[in-house]
């Protein structure tokens, strides 16, 4: 069942995330990466964190896509142009891809051999309760950090996307 | 390792490496997005793919630990990207209202 | 105890008062200040020599410390003997005429007030040169005269060949104040002061190679203000200046400052023979020089300024031989006479309206018989004519140097006999001919005639009122006795008369004859006319690579080639290196990721080649 | 809390109350400004009345800590050295003041702060005890020079500046690693300790390390002197500059070259400094010969004053470099002459340019018939320059050919050259500008002295007559501070040596 | 694998209710607003226009489809299908009622059962958050929808609505939270039942009125976000016809309009049972069963069947004689099935649960006949000027009581 479901959404996740890449339009790309989104989501139920998984669609799909969904139509976006070049980005792109690529596999395969399993229902502790404990224990300053962060963002977005006043 | 040997493993559940190889795919592609493509919307989302990859990977962590910590990572990931998402695109609106392009070859200058 | 502060610090009050609100002043309180601060000096000069037995006894005086750092020790000192008593009446006693006659000359001038102020300042340094206690202060009033020589020379400060002149002065006087400073440091280092008492009383123990270091750089300062050769050039240049200025400075009192110096040091001249020599040889020289160029000049006031130097070139000549009261003399006489020849000089310009070209003058003893008078009368001293003031010191000199070597003496002879040619061409083609210049030549006021008048009777019977040898016996050691002391004044009145005689059949009897002998000589006639072309070889040789060189090589060369290069260049490179490594940094965010990558790939393969984080 | 901590610390506060001033009262800024540095020179005149000749060591000390780990001083005081400089400092402010009040317009705020910042580094420079701290004062007045140059500049301003900036940072660098090398060594920053730790054997360099440490301090007081091959920034600063700032750049700042040669190099590293003289004498000897035939053929007035000062400062150096008492007081002596006659002369340039708005030697000519006085004062300054006795430069250089005689009288030889090319730049630079016709556009922008100009020139004028003829009030305690420099550096030579022996044995 | 079977049979059952419902509720909906206008509304298509909901299936299925030539044809059929997917999907976590026993039963020699149910399709920890999830990410249909059709009003529509969407969607979770921290469960399920009892024997629980934070304002912010969630008037902006014509789905037509008609009922449905679980006790009776609360549901059954019955034998019009009759015995047998002691226990929180998001949704339709539309501007700054400190305040006092309690 773990494995049907992990291959299924990997699966989905993987296409849709080449989909990012290779659409051509800019709302196709954002609704790939969506796909990969909520497929991301439910690989996280699957390793047993069910809080992430929610807070992944809600901000990640529901929010931040949203979001970029909005720029687009806003903009108007269309199929990008081909003018402009990075030949360094052509010469050593796919090389840098198909190594990196490689050696962060090998590294994996390396460092993780198949030792450890996931089995869903193995690991409960993704709850809100765990996470929230943790939250406003462990890492209640890096969490208080990011909300000054967020304010900080709300202020930056606020005025850069501010209509010049005159 | 002979299939049947494979197949008795599965039984066991998914490998945490296969997530991780998972993690290491997307954030390759990500990165690859990053490179081939020229919309700064679309580079910017690659971004979030990467960002996204990564998160796959704490995750996996987390479970293969079975410890929260990498769950918070996530949390503090996802607050973050959700924080550069919205200035970066307010950044994005900007510099199209400057300069009508969104190709990214084309924003090389910080003087306009 | 004699005020002897009270000297210099006349003029200079007077120097202050026109110097900062002269400008304000009605033109008689002008006169009156600057003429009246000199006048003060001389009867301050007169009592002091009256109160101390003319110098007799030298005085001292110290007023404050000037400049103190360890064995340094330099005080405002005062010195008085029989050689600063001579030097101050001269320069006093000369001074008020001068300054008599220039409240005539320079009446109509712009700047009264300024050139009286200059003129008292001048009075002030040549006073402090004159009373100094010790080299520092001599070098104090050096200096001072130096600086208004140059102001007075360039008072004309709209001509540029004023100014230029003005500079030249200074600047050629200051090679020569290198000599005399070194002079000094060598001499402090030598005898740990600079006090005339101190350094004289240890000179003759010293070693003989550095006397005559010492001695050689004096000459040097000596050659700069004297203008002896080689550093004369700037005198004749100086003519730029108004005519009393000439008089003045140019000819009665700064000039003669080195060979006053070279008296003063005399104790380490005569430890140091091979200066002496170098001293006689430079005056003999100087004196042939000077004179031959003075018989081609048509410029009279070059004329005089040629004679001034050949003049000044005797009294080394006789400082050089041993002779020093011979020189000394020789410089008091030849202040009175050339003083005087300047201030007719001066007088014949302003007849002829500012005319300096003799070609243009001729037949002014009927306009100006007065000055025809006096100028005969310094024609004559000049000459050596037997009893006036000139023959005895000139005299004087020529023997001394028969007594040291005979070549010398016929060399003095012969320059005797040019000079006298020269200066009485001069005169005949002012005073004698047709006027062949513009306008009505006229007769100078009074006040510009009264002080030539004094000078006139001080240029013929100077030389008998004043035995300086007599008055500064014992300051020097004696001379050799010479034998045939007779013949040898009768060969010098000769040469003299000679001169005369011939000036007169060439310029009175025979006008054609000089056209003729400068045909005849060509060549070197256009030398001798063109001095030698000493400042165009200096002009070549010094100045122009210097200037030159600083311009091209130094400046364009070296500061902003080579090290500005060398900085430029290391900012270059580091640009350039920016420029290679902003290839990096294209703006281009593809490339950044690619290098991103890059960079990340390399990591990885760093680690998994350490054999990874375990 | 004495007299000194006000001196240092009035400056400060005037710039920090000048930045709260509105922008829009720059009248007020001007005579706040020159309120505050008047009121800054007054008090530090009682620092000349309160000090002690002949007490031992600096006076009017204070010693707090100021940082704690690495123990940091701040410790104050100053000495026979010291102390005329900074009254320099604080005599020439007041007149760099006065003397922009209308040529600065723009942004007059800020321009008045940083000439009351630079005032403060200036002082503290001068009055440092501790190593950190000087450097830190060193670079504090870096920074209001940078901008006076780079905002209120001419029209190469930009590349002045930075040249000017780069140059010193590169020798202030290396002084920095000396002064940390130093620090661990003796472990304190205070120089008073580390003096006190060579003399008496506990800090032992050996020879490689003393030279070293002495170059690195060398380097980067002589690119401030600066010394001849390292001169290059001063013209383009200088030209550049606005008056004020070329005043004081003049004035004092080439002053903290010379100090901190005086102060820091000789007591430390007397063998080092020693055995480096000659080489170093050639340099100032070639930047004395240099610096002159290169002002003669400059077109611009500045620049000849630049190249002018280049070869003054060398006189400075090779001075200090003869370890003679006479070299050393005329060192010192001239680093205030050249601070009270260049500053004149470049008082008097910026007068010109107020008034003709060009540097170029070529576009005057005549000013002597429009405006006398002016050219009185500049003949008066210009004399002062070229070394004429009686005023104040023949003092310095007088002592310090006299000490390079008493070392090599070949130096003495070669140094004079100087005193002659100096007559040459100068006189011609002033037949060019002030003898000659009077051209029409000179005629109409050549106004006679304003009151606001006598009062900046006169003190100045005053001051080289006063230094020229009766030295006696200054030199004395310079003297006695110079003496116990050559002295130190005699005596711990030996003493050091046989401490690096005991050092070496006792490793064993 | 009887799990799967019986999740099925629900599936079936719900999807089939839900379906009519969502389908009538237009219905409702017309009539509502024609009785609040004073007219009859449908009435023609079956009795009471019972069957215009059929009608209008029909209608629009049978109409053709229109695919715009200039619109970009994948996302504008996907538009509606998301937001319809999305609306749905909500419903399949919603519990409406306590559990069911069903008894063990024979076919065929096997014996099934007996099996205990949940009245829900999944039990999900996370079920509020996951409704939040769902419901944001109902904007892409609409947005997508707005986008693809390449025309302005349908743009701006788009774009008013993700807009909107997200601006609500923080102080809808905000005032989500306060109940939450009340309940201490993020369980649908154990919300409501942390809202059984009463106080002082007959005050229910409900979270509006319970101690020791009552949440009535968070209700309302809560009510007010769902109205702009769902883009019901007063905030439906995004569809205004006298603005952007008909805003985000103005070329659409035939099923694919009809989706998103359907989405849109659905998620009313969807909100008003998250709101009736959080704030209004779910199936929790509105006093104690020892006051008779069971039988309020046979009550008002019997009194319709009664009214029915009535004007069925003195008929309005012509056909009530036949219709209200056959009306009044369904209700007679609704009555009789609330009653039926068995089943009391089943169907009465079912009852109660559905009274409530009918009440509910009764109160979105009352709303719609009411009141006039917002201006955008004013929609913005009601949302982040005054809604949202509003609820982040609820949620501080929330949070300060029960800290304070607990």
């Amino acid at each position: 069942m773990d494995l049907f479901f992990f291959s299924l959404f990997a699966f989905i996740a993987l296409i849709c995330a080449v989909n990012v890449v290779l659409q051509k339009h800019p709302i196709s790309s954002a609704l790939s990466l969506v796909g990969v989104m909520g497929s991301l989501a439910v690989l996280y139920l699957l390793l047993g964190a069910e809080f992430v998984a929610m807070a992944q669609v809600i901000v990640y799909a529901g929010a931040v896509m949203v979001l970029f969904i909005f720029v687009i139509m806003l903009l108007n976006a269309g199929i990008e142009e081909h003018r402009g070049r990075s030949w360094i980005a052509k010469l050593l792109g796919f090389p840098a891809f198909v190594a990196l690529l490689g050696l962060l596999c090998w590294f994996v395969q390396r460092f993780f051999p198949n030792t450890g399993f996931v089995k869903f229902g193995d690991f409960t502790g993704g709850g809100a309760q765990e996470i929230g404990y943790a939250l406003f224990t462990e890492y209640l300053l890096p969490f208080e950090v990011t909300s000054v962060l967020i304010l900080i963002a709300i202020i930056g977005a606020i005025v850069l996307a501010r209509k010049e006043l005159d | 390792m002979d299939p049947s040997q494979a197949l008795e493993m599965l039984k066991n559940g998914v490998p945490t490496s296969w997530y991780l190889t998972l993690s290491a795919l997307l954030f390759s592609i990500g990165v690859a997005g990053f490179m081939i493509r020229r919309n700064i919307i679309t580079v910017f989302m690659c971004i979030e793919l990467m960002l996204n990859a990564v998160n796959l990977s704490f995750i996996a962590f987390a479970h293969q630990h079975k410890q929260v910590s990498g769950h918070l990572f996530t949390f503090f990931v996802m607050v973050v990207a959700a924080a550069e998402a919205a200035v970066g695109l307010a950044i994005i609106l900007t510099v199209f209202k400057n300069r009508s392009t969104l190709n990214i070859d084309e924003i090389n200058t910080l003087k306009n | 105890m004699y005020k002897l502060w009270l000297i210099p610090a006349l003029p200079f009050i007077g120097f202050l008062i026109n110097g900062i609100i002269g400008r304000k002043l009605p033109k008689a309180v002008t006169n009156l200040v600057a003429v009246g601060s000199v006048v003060l000096a001389f009867l301050w000069v007169l009592f002091v020599g009256n109160q101390s037995n003319w110098g007799a006894t030298p005085l001292h005086a110290h007023y404050f410390t000037w400049i103190k750092s360890g064995a340094v020790n330099v005080g405002w000192d005062y010195w008085v003997d029989k050689l600063t008593m001579i030097m101050l009446m001269v320069v006093t006693g000369i001074g008020s005429l001068i300054h008599i006659y220039a409240t005539g000359y320079m009446e109509h001038e712009e700047g009264y007030y300024r050139f009286f102020a200059y003129l008292n300042l001048f009075m002030f340094f040549m006073l402090n040169l004159v009373l100094a206690g010790n080299y520092l202060i001599l070098f104090v009033g050096w200096e001072g005269v130096g600086l208004c020589s140059y102001l007075l020379i360039g008072f004309y400060f709209v001509k540029k060949s004023a100014t230029t002149a003005g500079n030249k002065a200074f600047i050629v006087n200051r090679i020569g104040d290198f000599g005399f400073s070194l002079a000094m440091f060598l001499m402090f280092t030598t005898f740990g002061s600079l006090n005339f008492a101190k350094v004289f009383a240890a000179a003759p123990g010293k070693p003989e190679g550095i006397l005559t270091a010492i001695a050689f750089l004096m000459l040097l300062g000596a050659t700069g203000k004297s203008a002896q050769i080689p550093l004369y050039v700037w005198l004749p240049d100086a003519m730029e200046g108004p005519t009393p200025v000439s008089a003045l400075i140019h000819a009665a009192t700064m000039v003669t400052a080195g060979v006053y110096m070279c008296s003063r040091s005399s104790v380490i001249f005569l430890h140091a023979p091979m200066a002496m020599e170098a001293v006689a040889l430079v005056g003999l020289a100087t004196a042939v020089f000077a004179a031959t160029i003075g018989l081609t000049q048509y410029d009279i006031k070059k004329v005089f300024a040629y004679s001034t130097v050949s003049q000044l070139g005797y009294m080394f000549l006789g400082v050089g031989v041993g002779a020093f009261s011979a020189g000394v003399w020789h410089l008091m006489t030849h202040a009175f006479f050339k003083a005087l020849l300047f201030l007719g000089a001066g007088s014949v310009i302003h007849a002829c309206h500012g005319e300096q070209d003799m070609r243009h003058m001729g037949g002014l003893r009927k306009y100006a018989p007065k000055t025809m008078a006096v100028l005969a009368c310094a024609s004559l001293a000049i000459a050596g004519f037997p009893g006036t003031s000139g023959f005895f010191s000139k005299d004087a000199i020529l023997t001394a140097a028969y007594g040291h070597a005979p070549w010398m003496f016929w060399v003095g002879v012969v320059t005797a006999g040019m000079t006298a040619f020269y200066v009485w061409r001069a005169f005949w083609m002012t005073f004698w001919g047709e006027y062949k210049g513009h306008g009505h030549p006229h007769e100078s006021p009074w006040s510009m005639l009264g002080p030539l008048v004094v000078l006139a009777i001080l240029s013929l019977f100077g030389g008998v009122l004043f035995n300086v040898p007599k008055i500064l016996e014992g300051m020097f050691p004696p001379l050799h006795e010479v034998e045939g002391e007779g013949m040898l004044m009768g060969i010098s009145i000769a040469a003299g008369l000679l001169g005369i005689a011939l000036s007169y059949y060439m310029y009175v009897v025979n006008t054609e004859l000089p056209a003729k002998i400068t045909a005849a000589l060509g060549g070197l006639y256009r030398l001798v006319y063109d001095k030698y072309r000493v400042d165009e070889a200096y002009d070549a040789a010094v100045v122009t690579p210097l200037i030159e060189g600083s311009k091209a090589v130094l400046w364009h060369g070296v500061d902003q080639g080579v090290i500005d290069g060398a900085v430029n260049g290391v900012g270059y490179q580091a640009r350039g290196i920016g420029g290679i490594l902003k290839l990096i940094q294209s703006g281009n965010i593809r490339s950044y990721a690619t290098w991103i990558a890059v960079g990340a790939v390399a990591l990885l393969l760093a680690l998994g080649a350490g054999g990874g984080v375990k | 809390m004495n007299m000194l901590d006000l001196v240092i610390a009035l400056p400060a506060i005037g710039f920090l109350i000048a930045l709260l001033i509105p922008r829009a009262m720059d009248n007020f800024i001007r005579l706040f400004a020159l309120g505050f540095s008047l009121l800054t020179f007054v008090v530090s005149l009682t620092l000349v009345m309160g000090f002690q000749q002949g007490a031992a060591g600096q006076q009017f000390v204070t010693n707090v800590v100021w940082i704690q780990n690495p123990e940091i001083h701040y410790h104050v005081g100053i000495d026979g050295l010291s102390l005329w400089l900074i009254i320099l400092s604080t005599f020439l402010t007041p007149i760099a003041i006065l003397l922009s009040w209308n040529a600065i317009q723009d942004r007059a705020k800020e321009y008045f702060a940083f000439l009351l910042l630079l005032e403060f580094g200036l002082v503290g420079v001068f009055a440092a005890w501790d190593l950190f701290l000087f450097y830190v004062f060193w670079e504090v007045v870096l920074v209001p020079m940078y901008f006076l140059i780079g905002i209120w500049g001419h029209d190469r301003r930009i590349y002045a500046a930075v040249k000017f900036f780069l140059y010193t940072m590169a020798g202030s660098v290396l002084m920095l690693a000396a002064i940390i090398f130093l620090y661990t060594q003796a472990g304190t920053f205070d120089y008073a300790s580390i003096l006190d730790q060579f003399s008496t054997g506990k800090i032992v360099l050996t020879h490689l390390q003393e030279t070293l440490l002495f170059l690195a301090f060398f380097l980067a007081f002589a690119i401030k002197v600066p010394l001849f091959p390292l001169h290059t920034w001063l013209p383009d600063a200088h030209v550049e500059a606005p008056t004020a700032g070329s005043l004081m750049l003049a004035s004092v700042m080439l002053k903290m070259g010379t100090y901190g040669l005086v102060r820091f190099c000789l007591p430390m590293f007397p063998t080092a400094a020693r055995e480096n003289a000659p080489w170093i004498v050639i340099l100032a000897i070639i930047g004395i010969v240099y610096g002159a035939l290169v002002a003669m053929v400059q077109p611009n007035m500045k620049k000849l004053v630049a190249y002018s000062s280049v070869s003054h400062l060398g006189f400075v150096v090779l001075g200090i470099f003869t370890f003679t008492q006479a070299g050393l007081d005329g060192a010192v002596y001239q680093m205030l002459n050249h601070g009270i006659s260049t500053g004149a002369l470049f008082l008097l340039v910026g007068f010109l340019y107020e008034r003709r708005h060009s540097l170029e030697i070529s576009s005057y000519g005549g000013v002597a018939t429009a405006a006398p006085w002016l050219s009185i004062l500049f003949l008066i300054t210009t004399l002062a320059s070229i070394g004429l006795p009686t005023l104040n430069n023949f003092v310095g250089e007088f002592l310090v050919l006299q000490g390079a005689a008493q070392a090599n009288f070949t130096w003495a030889v070669f140094a004079s050259l100087g005193v002659i090319l100096s007559a040459c730049y100068m006189l011609w630079m002033y037949q060019r500008v002030f003898f000659g016709e009077l051209s029409e556009e000179v005629k109409h922008h050549m106004p006679e002295l304003s009151l606001r100009e006598w009062a900046c020139a006169v003190p100045l004028i005053f001051m080289m007559l006063w230094m020229g003829m009766y030295s006696q009030s200054f030199i004395p305690i310079v003297s006695e501070q110079n003496a116990k420099i050559l002295h130190q550096g005699k005596m711990s030579s030996p003493v050091r040596a046989m401490a690096a022996v005991q050092g070496v044995n006792n490793a064993r | 694998m009887e799990f799967l079977v019986i999740t099925l049979i629900k599936l079936a059952l719900i999807t089939f209710i839900f379906m009519t419902t969502l389908a009538y509720l237009q219905w409702v909906e017309r009539k509502v607003i024609a009785h609040v206008q004073v007219r009859m509304g449908p009435s023609r298509v079956g009795p009471h226009g019972l069957l215009q909901p059929l009608a209008d299936v029909i209608k629009l299925i049978t109409k053709e489809g229109v695919l715009p030539p200039h619109v970009n044809a994948g996302y504008y059929l996907l538009a509606p299908f998301l937001a319809v997917f999305m609306a749905l999907i909500s419903i399949s976590i919603i519990p409406f009622g306590t559990g069911i026993d069903i008894p063990a039963m024979t076919f065929g020699g096997k014996t099934f059962g007996p099996y205990h149910t949940m009245m829900e399709l999944a039990s999900v920890n996370m079920g509020v958050l996951m409704i939040l999830a769902v419901s944001s990410m109902g904007v892409y249909g609409i947005a997508l929808a707005g986008w693809s059709s390449n025309n302005k009003y349908a743009l701006l529509g788009g774009l008013r609505s993700s807009a909107q969407m997200i601006s609500y969607e923080l102080p809808m979770s905000l005032a989500i939270a306060s109940p939450l921290l009340m309940a201490g469960t993020l369980q649908l399920r154990g919300i409501a039942d942390s809202q059984a009892g009463f106080y002082l024997g007959f005050v229910p629980k409900w979270a509006i009125f319970q101690m020791p934070a009552p949440q009535i304002f968070a209700f309302i912010i809560f009510m007010i976000s769902a109205f702009a969630e769902t883009n019901r008037i007063p905030f439906d902006l995004p569809e205004a016809e006298n603005e952007l014509v008909a805003g985000f789905h103005v070329e659409y037509s035939s099923m694919t309009f009809a989706s998103f008609f359907m989405a849109e009922y659905a998620n009313m449905v969807t909100v008003c049972s998250v709101g009736t679980l959080l704030f209004l006790g779910g199936w929790q009776p509105l006093w104690p069963a020892a006051l008779g609360s069971n039988f309020v549901a046979p009550a008002i059954f019997l009194g319709a069947g009664l009214i029915c019955l009535y004007h069925g034998l003195n008929p309005a019009r012509p056909f009530d004689r036949y219709t209200l009759p056959v009306f009044a015995v369904v209700f007679f047998g609704l009555a009789g099935l609330m009653a039926f002691p068995p089943l009391v226990p089943v169907l009465t929180p079912l009852f109660w649960f559905l009274a409530k998001v009918g009440f509910l949704l009764f109160v979105f339709i009352w709303i719609r006949a009411t009141l006039p539309r917002f201006r955008y501007d004013q929609l913005m700054s009601f949302a982040w000027k005054f809604l949202f400190p509003a609820a982040l305040l609820n949620l501080l006092v929330t949070g300060f009581l029960v800290a304070l309690v607990s």
